[in-house]
């Protein structure tokens, strides 16, 4: 039983802190200025960052659960929308299912040099893994695709993008897909980019009888689903630690703004009812805490125990993002809906948590139904 | 007791209805429906076409260009026109200012700009809020010093709705400087165009620019617009605060809402089956359309006890603090009923003709930034923070 | 559109309210020592509150919904625990389905002489009104009733219960059931009686062969649903309208107690923190009053009309119930938890509204069915 | 970051639930999981029970008589025995005043009272709240003159729990008139045997009476009672306060009653079904289940923070907080499973031994009563007001 960081994640923590709070512009992100910064994403890899989300085996150094919490709190903490999260998601599907010349590409993707994107979902899929439309057929050695995938987080500037399939089954069938590694530009795979509230881009993205040679499908076709879901449940410990990190940063904006404002001669903070609000709000990003450390801990247990901490702590991440960005903008007044005032991006940020991977209501759900099976 | 409405209600209803069938342009009205940004010559164009059935202003007395309406008229003015999706009247020239001069304004006052917020001459807006002052609006530092036969104003308005569009403002400017910080605030109507005003778009948290600064630099203002006595603004601005708050529970609104948020929940899918059969998302429904149904007949009770002289109190506090709420909540779930096409941010889908698809369903595309600016609703018009206070002060003795 | 009351409504409400004020000691209910009074019975039949549930023909002088409303609001501001609730259910399913010799029994109720219960959920029911598994076959001209009755209020006490039954189908099934006049003492019928949390007594009854005559049958045998769902709708209107009452002289005891009691120097209503709270109280029972107006407006409603009703009404006032329950008892302290104080029996009785006619999720459930219906 | 338990750790826990499966009378374990009343000796035969172990005081240093345990163990100690069904340890001498007399006791204090309490000879309660203070605890009005080798004490407590039971109460007292209230309190030990106390039961709104009213008049206490300087009574109190407040999470008790919900659920029916197959109640109880996991964590994190000598502070008010409500939720979905049967109130059933049957399943006699009585995790203690308040005050300087 032990919660403190080792020194090396605490090294890496202050170390990102530090960049991260030197390089990001909440505001700029907002205004919608950039999508995400070429420079900050260079630091990153440098800092050994991107590394941080991927085992010794795959070149990296860290790739545990609790690596992943450093990491996106930080990012969270700063509101930063670079992509790092398509990196973990496609980059471990790589690093896990990957032949040696597909691992090959690890590297450089490490380094910084090589942008990656998932496109997994897809329109009316909403929040269901497995609910894949998508065609993949063989032709001789190689695979035609043919489907529609929605909201591709970084698809427009992905070097490679992992794609889900399905090679046989039913739409909403477990068994019967396939993942493939797709190089940016290739014939066949209609591409339209756009912002995303909170920063970064997203993509639609239409394939029609998209050819590809037989070396890019990724591990074994038919069987990517387990794969899947596990890269799913890193990148849900990954967006909630993001989402604490959030969280931590409205409630510092907060607190500053309640202790230096002044209203009715004293200061806002004076005043019990806020106060105590103030005081829900902190013990609901406690129990949000827990609930990451709950996730990232069991990342490695069996799939029953995994998943059932996915649905937990996405749900519970996913209540304590409302009730923070609800309080943070109410206890601001109107300055907390003006874009100039760096809340803005934190709370339009946070929000977003509940439109990926599941919403809180979605994950509760879910997790009775675990909790029965 | 009795839950029904009167013939002549009755009869009212149908005759909106039919107006709405028959004068409400479907251009305006799918506008509405898919959250569009409305232009200046919308709302312009909807004001005249309520205006040739005096509806505009119904509830004003006849004399000045009204129905004279009673409270239940209203009612069924604000059910129907929502529920038709018809663009919202703007408030400031009709509900807030219109009523003060009445009350307040000169004869001459009245004669002068009550048509013209009818035929449309003038564009309205207000200036209360300051930077700084927060929920506690008396404490305005814009000021008002007498030099002859004008004001010379100096000072900064925040939150000022649709600057952008007005020619002209009424504002709150402190003209005394003794007593109590509610003494010595005055009511002024000013042009916009007069020199040394400057208006500033405030961006919020949707990306659009509803919302502006407006500076006052040695702007001379004739003494003849001063609404009532010199320091006798904060009698009128707790009169208006009154007024405003009529209707703020937005039955119509949140009615309108709740319909949008099923009508998505069935297109939306989950596990295969429409978002709507979900039981937990249907029980999230189900507890707002509850909640809705009650507000609906809260509502009702106060408008009657209006319609009999009673004036609002602690009850229309109520009635924001719910109304509110209960429309803040139904964003919220509209927003989740969308699921990943909640994310797009696509301004530009927003502005109608603008040859620019929305990502995903079109009904998609404003949810996410209608639940972040209407935070608003909680904040404006007397927080809701303020709202209890005042529940709390005229019920409880706190 | 009118939300005042009639004159003679007033004039009712004046005289309950004077009347029980004088008459009910919650103390006294609250440590048991009197289950009800026959002394406030006889007050309430002699001032015509009995009457005021029954319609003129049945010899009543009301029966309409804001007659039921305007008697239990008052009934719940003064905690009175008299079993006027069971003479609504069993006498209006007299009045609406009984023979005119069966009829003939309500001068008597109408007078306070004779007292009813309604012995219809049994044990595993919960609040199904379907699900009713005790059986009646005939025998002969008359019927033979086995079967368990589960917390029948007043069955103790009662003169007469009407007792339902099934004379085909299955347990769950809506057509097959069947209602009957049983006189207290009736050979075959086992009744336990015991104090019920609140006020009241309830009792458990177990029927093993027990005979009854053909005229015990009420209305026709088989159809007896529509009746019962009607008379449950009736119950809930009067079960809400009391939570109301609960509720209002709740608020004012908290309200009392919150200005007289002072702490660090200043009354207790004077902490923004409690202050806000009891707004939000106030602001929910103005809800559950416009609640309890929709339901008693519309008892009759077409079917699906008034079963919304009663469904979103008994919701609502369920968890307003639950909030003002909660609320009060935390901003008193120590003291709202003691029996000595009248806060326990309104607190106790107001709690109890939720195990009876079905509570707040129950209904949810119900009502979203029903919309979708 | 590692959440496994030490093999150390994990040894104890074996040893530890060995010695409940051999030595947990199930006569005592079935009270407990029927929520019946425990009546004195039951709980005097289970601390001598723990006591063979040195477990009954497991977290006293070894010289006292304890085992030394860290917090992890308190923390397991706590899991174990309540997933048995074991009776909870009363904290009056285990958990405050021992911890009290080892700081602030003098030799022979400790030499004379620390064993007697872990032997059972003395039974005690604490004289605390007083009519009239509420939270404000420091406005406590007993007075406790000095005459000669004695104190004569006057006043009132109230809330004292079982204090009928006890043969001695600790008290603070005013021995001081001057200054601040917080200043001139002093902690004092008295014998309940003392000509001048007398004892009245309060009666709860479950029926039960586990708290009283204490009276002194003219009680004469030894001066070698005083435990600290005159005076120095709020700085005990406070200290006492810390301590009371690690494992006020309950987290042992929340999962319990968890279990008891989610079995209770399981046999009750709805339309034809088992209530817990009910997709909305189901969701209830994960609600819960949910926001448990996360305290168990939280609670952990912040014993093992104490282990690491970083006392609790504003976590534990946070926990205390946290932890009422999901207990009192827990209380509150239990009573609402038992439907119809949560209405009989057969307070003789709640009594083992008793020949009265309950009214239907047994496990729904004790519902309604636990969840009215548990109201009071919210209120003792330090209300959650004003954990809520010191929150705010340490986090954000309110």
């Amino acid at each position: 039983m032990d919660f403190t960081l080792t020194e090396e994640r605490q090294m890496l923590q202050d170390g990102l802190r530090r960049m991260l709070a030197d390089k990001v512009d909440p505001k700029a992100v907002a205004r919608g200025d950039t999508a995400w910064s070429t420079e900050t994403w260079e630091a990153l890899a440098e800092m050994g960052v991107i590394g941080a989300l991927f085992s010794e085996d795959d070149g990296g150094f860290g790739g545990a659960g609790f690596d992943l919490m450093v990491v996106f709190e930080e990012m969270g903490r700063a509101g930063a929308p670079e992509p790092l999260m398509e990196t973990l998601i496609a980059g471990g599907l790589i690093a896990e299912l990957g032949s040696d010349a597909q691992k090959a590409h690890l590297d450089a993707v490490i380094g910084g040099a090589v942008q990656l994107a998932f496109a997994h979902s897809e329109p009316g899929a909403r929040f269901d893994l497995e609910r894949v439309a998508t065609e993949a057929r063989q032709d001789g050695d190689g695979w035609i695709l043919t489907g529609r995938k929605s909201v591709v987080a970084n698809g427009g500037e992905a070097d490679y993008i992992v794609v889900s399939a399905r090679v046989s089954g039913n739409t909403g069938d477990r068994d019967g897909l396939a993942l493939f590694l797709v190089p940016k530009g290739t014939e066949g795979l209609d591409l339209r980019d756009y912002p995303l509230t909170g920063g970064g881009r997203g993509a639609e993205i239409a394939m029609e009888d998209m050819r590809l040679p037989a070396d890019a499908l990724l591990g074994e076709a038919g069987h990517a689903f387990p794969a899947i879901e596990r890269a799913n449940a890193r990148a849900v410990a990954a967006q909630t630690a993001e989402a604490l990190g959030l969280m931590e940063r409205i409630k510092d904006l907060t607190a500053d703004y309640l202790q230096q404002r002044t209203q009715f001669d004293k200061p806002l903070i004076k005043f019990q009812a806020l106060a105590f609000r103030m005081a829900d709000v902190l013990i609901e990003i406690e129990q949000a805490r827990s609930a990451v450390i709950n996730l990232c801990g069991h990342l490695d247990a069996d799939r029953e125990t995994r998943e059932l901490h996915v649905s937990a702590t996405k749900q519970l991440v996913g209540e304590t993002a409302k009730l923070v960005v609800e309080e943070s903008i109410q206890m601001h007044g109107g300055i907390g809906i003006t874009q100039e005032y760096d809340l803005a991006h934190f709370a339009r940020r946070l929000t977003m948590v509940e439109h990926r991977f599941g919403d809180a209501l979605f994950h509760l759900g879910r997790f009775s139904r675990l909790r029965m099976a | 007791m009795d839950l029904s409405y009167s013939e002549k209600h009755e009869a009212f209803r149908k005759d909106l209805r039919t107006f709405l069938d028959e004068k409400l342009p479907k251009r305006l009205s799918d506008k509405v429906r898919l959250g569009q940004r409305l232009t200046k010559e919308d709302m312009e164009e909807w004001h005249a076409i309520l205006q040739t059935r005096n509806w505009l202003a119904g509830h004003w007395p006849e004399e000045y260009g009204g129905s004279g309406w009673d409270a239940v008229e209203r009612h069924i003015f604000e059910e129907e026109t929502t529920r038709a999706n018809a663009p919202r009247i703007l408030p400031f020239g009709i509900m807030m200012l219109g009523p003060v001069l009445m009350k307040f304004g000169s004869e001459d006052q009245k004669a002068h700009w009550l048509p013209r917020i009818l035929n449309g001459t003038d564009w309205w807006c207000q200036g209360y809020s300051e930077p700084g002052a927060g929920s506690d609006l008396a404490a305005l530092k814009t000021t008002a010093e007498r030099d002859g036969d004008h004001y010379v104003v100096n000072g900064q308005k925040t939150w000022t709705t649709l600057a952008q569009y007005a020619d002209h403002i009424f504002c709150l400017v402190r003209t005394g400087k003794d007593g109590k910080k509610q003494e010595g605030i005055s009511f002024l109507l000013i042009d916009m165009d007069d020199p040394g005003i400057e208006v500033r778009p405030i961006y919020l948290i949707d990306g659009g620019a509803e919302v502006n600064e407006v500076w006052f630099k040695d702007v001379r203002v004739p003494v003849e617009n001063l609404v009532g006595e010199e320091n006798q603004g904060w009698t009128i601005a707790k009169y208006l605060l009154t007024h405003e708050r009529t209707n703020i529970a937005g039955v119509g609104f949140a009615t309108q809402a709740l319909e949008n948020l099923k009508r998505i929940a069935g297109l939306e899918h989950q596990a295969g089956k429409p978002l709507i059969e979900d039981p937990l998302f249907a029980a999230e429904i189900a507890r707002l359309e509850i909640q809705l149904m009650a507000m609906a007949t809260t509502n009702l009770r106060v408008v009657s006890a209006a319609a009999e002289g009673n004036a609002p109190g602690a009850e229309s506090s109520m009635l924001k603090v719910k109304g509110t709420v209960i429309r803040q909540e139904l964003n919220d779930l509209t927003r989740r009923a969308c699921g990943p096409y909640a994310m797009p941010f696509v301004s530009e889908a927003l502005e109608a003709g603008s040859n620019v698809e929305p990502v995903g369903p079109d009904y998609a595309a404003p949810v996410s930034g209608k639940y972040f600016n209407n935070r608003k609703l909680s904040i404006y018009g007397g927080s809701n923070e303020v709202q209890k206070q005042i529940i709390a002060k005229m019920k409880l003795g706190a």
